[in-house]
């Protein structure tokens, strides 16, 4: 059985990773889960100047699911070569360094600043961020915006590209075409959906930015349709994600015409969910025939 | 640290609406240390769909149990009240940092409020068992909000309630202020409880210039450190802390007092 | 206490709504809940033809959530007038006619025909439907034809017209501008979300349109955001709706800004959710001292 | 048809798998006839969310009890196998048509196969109360699948298994076409269990020229008639029909069987 997953010119293991912001660098889950046997580890977005996170507090409940601000808070690229990489050196698992930023050379300085580093197997660039340079509205809404962006930091490395959509938009089948216009290696979708939450006792908003970004359980469905609509429009690989708990919620994904999938809430609930759900797909596959990834396409 | 499951070995109400529960250890597993927390997931439904976090309040090496008290409030307290004794509930633990011992010659100060119980009470014993004396001092509204604690061998359990239907009449940091401090030259303050009290417990501690250590709280999601959910405002170069990690126990100089 | 919410040149008796679809005509409920104390009762959309309906399964439960497929399932407008009218007639609450069609002439032959009827209180708007001679796109992703339609059926009637907006856009509030420059007199959001499930034992779609309409907890935090930033836009009233099951759920949406509430799948959950939902805010209001519903407005 | 607080009077396994579960009736409700179903909210936390249906398998007017029997297979059913004795649920019931009861001269064959044995037994027992002799035909592919039902006094019970570990060898309708046909001049067929089997069952009544009942099964979100969302294809005017209000029990000539 091949459950390598292709990515430009390299492979990943196999379809399992754990998702940008909610893994930290993966040392916080090196006593509770098997490193080793990530598909890919993506780590919290890196922006260029070092972001102490939004007010608080950042997190709330919601029915099946979790609001979060976290917002971008990170170390900066400066503390992430001296305080993160050593670490990163020491895994076996590809890492996949999360990119982000306020504007278009922010993102570019990111890439160039770190691109040297071994550790660091592709990128994945969160467009869910507002473009100070644009109004405020987010890479992610703007095809125009995403080819854009994703051509300048395609020249800029010869890693791998995988941009990171926002469901948050009218038409995400847009937004990938965009990105694969761009050069892009591949799409992760999807980021967290715009939700909020109002405490009655207070009468503020649960969380002080007002609105956050919904995870879990609950967007599911959504990240699958998602992952359904963006796969018939573009040829490079889907790593589908959003709401994935157990093996059976990640084999919907790669049915849907996922080639890969990130579990991110998912691992508070359940610090080894990742070696779980490998070990399900894997069942999975061998109870259907599957030889390799791929075959989960193409029955619908 | 790990995430095991464990038996439910017992389950009783303590006061109006608090609960203490033991549960089963791994053998092979560090025992927690007074402060240290584990988190819970409640149900296999995706609804509540978060761990979530209890302070241990008792730990027994030898009969490998951990216990924790834990306030009726929502869905998650709820579901656990129902669990019945050899049921399991999967725990991840142990979590976060731990109280910082006292000197010597010094005299620990406890102040437990509400759901602060259970660390301070596991502390407590802990210090009473290595020849402290520690001085615990329970606070809630009423009398029905105390629970009825297995006494100290060393160390004294002053209750207080603000209508004075039991102990003292007043919060805990009143009474904290009404003992002859002259006989306190070397005190240290432990707090886990609502803000305000712990607030309070920083300002007297700042006033009687003793150590001072308060155990907080914040909305978790991973509880491992690795989301930066439940971050405090700090003193310091950085901002925020995180509750799971550097936490929940902190020198209460270096909290952001709002 | 005065619960009541102008809409145009008359008031509802009270903010709490049943939602189009889920209530059926209210005969259904009728034995179940008291539908005189309803605030309003959202009829299933009408189409100037019968409609069967979609393929069949029509519903999957996802968590603290479903997704439906029903479609457009109704009688048409002349069964309508002869069915189901003369029950309607008997119902003491405001009747809003939902109102759905795949050209603009169909939106405006519905309310044409159906206009002299004194049983009809208003015309909410469904405009998740897709416009087949503009591609398909649903109709309510567009402002230049939200505006347009609004503006066509604003002349027909002198009823209210609502328009609903579907949460599936990049920029809800820009639609519910549109609508209100369209002449709109009141908001309705949010429709359903789009998502979908896959059958990992029959590797196909759960229901045979592949993906449908998520509603449900799961989607409050979406439609409480999506009120928020609607009401700071628009001037007219929003009726806030998507995942309400308590009351508790309800004053979130009144305090984002909502000035009226409807409740949808909470409806198969408990079927008296309404009167329960009317009481809880009645509670909440006497505890916090409001006298009005405008007085949930404005504490951030 | 009412929503209402019940007690779970009793509840226990029947076969592997499989649970019967009695509750309290209200007084002031009407009776539910066999065919007919109920709805339950199995807890108050949004996950599981929707109501689940099951069909009543007996009730009790003199006791005010009425019963159903449910499979263990997801996490509603999960939930209400560890639902003790007199803890509440909340239930809507009745709902949906029933069976049509036999002319006096008709011998009434009942076919129950899986998750279909609750309304089947139920119409069994009430026929046989009420004079007629059914035969109760249960298919299961296992012994372990066959619960131990009691005794009819006109009627009789047959079980079929597929690997013959108890009774007859074969589905229940293999059964039926066993039997001498002959001595059967005017039978009426009742049905509830899996597609396979229900469609079967169609196709013995057409062959054999007698009316014929199947109980069908859909996805349920209101279980009313409000939401469109239980409809089957059926044969007629309108194409479509809803179980939980034309249904669950139809003519097994206007299903349109796929
Ligand atoms: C380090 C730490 C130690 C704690 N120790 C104890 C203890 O010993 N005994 C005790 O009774 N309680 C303790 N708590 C609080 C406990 O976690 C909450 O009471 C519990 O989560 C309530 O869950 P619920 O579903 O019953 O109520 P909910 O209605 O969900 O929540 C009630 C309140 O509990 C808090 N809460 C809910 N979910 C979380 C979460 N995931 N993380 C943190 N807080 C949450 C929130 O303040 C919320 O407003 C501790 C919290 C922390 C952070
Ligand atoms: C009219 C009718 C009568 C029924 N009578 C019985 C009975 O007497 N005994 C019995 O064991 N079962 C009966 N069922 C089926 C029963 O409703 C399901 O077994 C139950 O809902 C399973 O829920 P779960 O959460 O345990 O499993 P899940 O994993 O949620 O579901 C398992 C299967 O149950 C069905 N199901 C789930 N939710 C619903 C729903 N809301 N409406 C309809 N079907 C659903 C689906 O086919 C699903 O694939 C009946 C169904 C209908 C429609
Ligand atoms: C606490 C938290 C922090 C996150 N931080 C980031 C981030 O820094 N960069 C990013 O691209 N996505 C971030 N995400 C989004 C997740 O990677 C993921 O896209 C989203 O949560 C949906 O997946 P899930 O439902 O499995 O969590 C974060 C999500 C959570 C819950
Ligand atoms: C079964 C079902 C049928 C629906 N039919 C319609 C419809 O005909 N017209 C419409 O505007 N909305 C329809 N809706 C959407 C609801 O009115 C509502 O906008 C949505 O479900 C979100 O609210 P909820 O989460 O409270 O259900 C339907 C929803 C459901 C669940
Ligand atoms: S809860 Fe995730 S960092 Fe503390
Ligand atoms: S379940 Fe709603 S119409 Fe049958």
């Amino acid at each position: 059985m091949d459950l390598t997953v292709k990515i430009r010119n390299k492979t990943l293991p196999n379809p399992v990773g754990v998702a940008s912001g909610t893994f930290g660098y993966g040392e916080e889950y090196a006593q509770l889960t098997d490193l080793s046997a990530l598909g890919a580890l993506y780590t919290k977005a890196l922006t260029v100047e070092p972001r102490p996170g939004n007010a608080l507090p950042r997190l709330v409940e919601t029915p099946a699911g979790m609001i979060n601000s976290i917002g971008l808070a990170n170390v900066g690229v400066e503390r992430f070569l001296t305080e993160k990489i050593p670490y990163l050196e020491t895994l076996t698992c590809p890492v996949i360094l999360n990119v982000a930023g306020s504007t278009e050379e922010e993102y570019a300085s990111v890439i160039s600043r770190v691109d040297s580093q071994n550790a660091i197997w592709a990128y994945e660039v969160n467009i869910s961020c507002p473009n100070v340079k644009h109004g405020g509205m987010a890479f992610g809404t703007d095809p125009v915006q995403v080819e854009r962006l994703t051509k300048t930091l395609r020249k800029l490395t010869d890693k791998a590209i995988i941009m990171k959509l926002t469901p948050n938009v009218t038409d995400i089948a847009l937004i990938a075409q965009a990105a694969e216009a761009g050069g892009a290696d591949a799409i992760s979708c999807i980021n967290t959906v715009m939700g909020m939450v109002v405490d009655i006792n207070s009468r503020k908003p649960a969380i002080p930015a007002i609105s956050g970004g919904l995870s879990g359980p609950a967007i599911r469905p959504v990240g699958v349709a998602a992952v359904w609509r963006v796969s018939r429009v573009v040829t490079i690989p889907v790593i589908g994600l959003g709401g994935i708990l157990t093996w059976e919620d990640a084999v919907q994904y790669l049915l849907a015409g996922a080639d890969a999938i990130q579990i991110g809430t998912g691992n508070f609930v359940t610090p080894d969910a990742s070696v779980k759900v490998l070990n399900g797909i894997i069942s999975y596959m061998k109870e259907a025939g599957f030889q390799k990834i791929e075959d989960f396409h193409g029955h619908f | 640290m790990k995430n095991f499951g464990s038996s439910i070995l017992n389950q009783k109400e303590i006061a109006i609406g608090y609960r203490e529960m033991t549960i089963s250890w791994p053998q092979s597993l560090e025992a927690p240390l007074p402060g240290q927390f584990l988190t819970v997931k409640v149900t296999e439904n995706p609804a509540p769909l978060l761990r979530r976090p209890f302070a241990l309040s008792g730990f027994d090496r030898e009969k490998n149990t951990a216990s924790l008290i834990y306030q009726l409030r929502g869905p998650a307290t709820r579901l656990m009240a129902t669990l019945e004794i050899n049921s399991s509930i999967e725990v991840l633990s142990p979590l976060g940092n731990n109280f910082t011992l006292p000197e010597k010659d010094e005299t620990p100060l406890l102040v437990a409020g509400g759901i602060g119980l259970g660390p301070v009470l596991y502390l407590a014993r802990e210090l009473d068992k290595n020849g402290f004396s520690p001085r615990l001092v329970v606070g809630g509204r009423t009398e029905s909000f105390l629970p009825d604690l297995s006494n100290l061998k060393n160390g004294s359990i002053h209750y207080c309630s603000d209508d004075g239907s039991a102990g003292f009449r007043g919060t805990a940091v009143d009474y904290l202020k009404s003992l002859d401090w002259k006989e306190l030259p070397s005190a240290r303050l432990y707090s886990c409880g609502p803000q305000g009290m712990l607030n309070a417990c920083h300002n007297l501690a700042l006033e009687k210039n003793i150590p001072s250590e308060v155990s907080m709280e914040q909305m978790m999601a991973c509880g491992v450190g690795a989301c930066m959910g439940c971050a405090i405002e700090v003193i310091g170069p950085e901002q925020y802390a995180r509750v799971c990690k550097e936490g929940p126990v902190f020198d209460s100089r270096r909290i952001k007092w709002t």
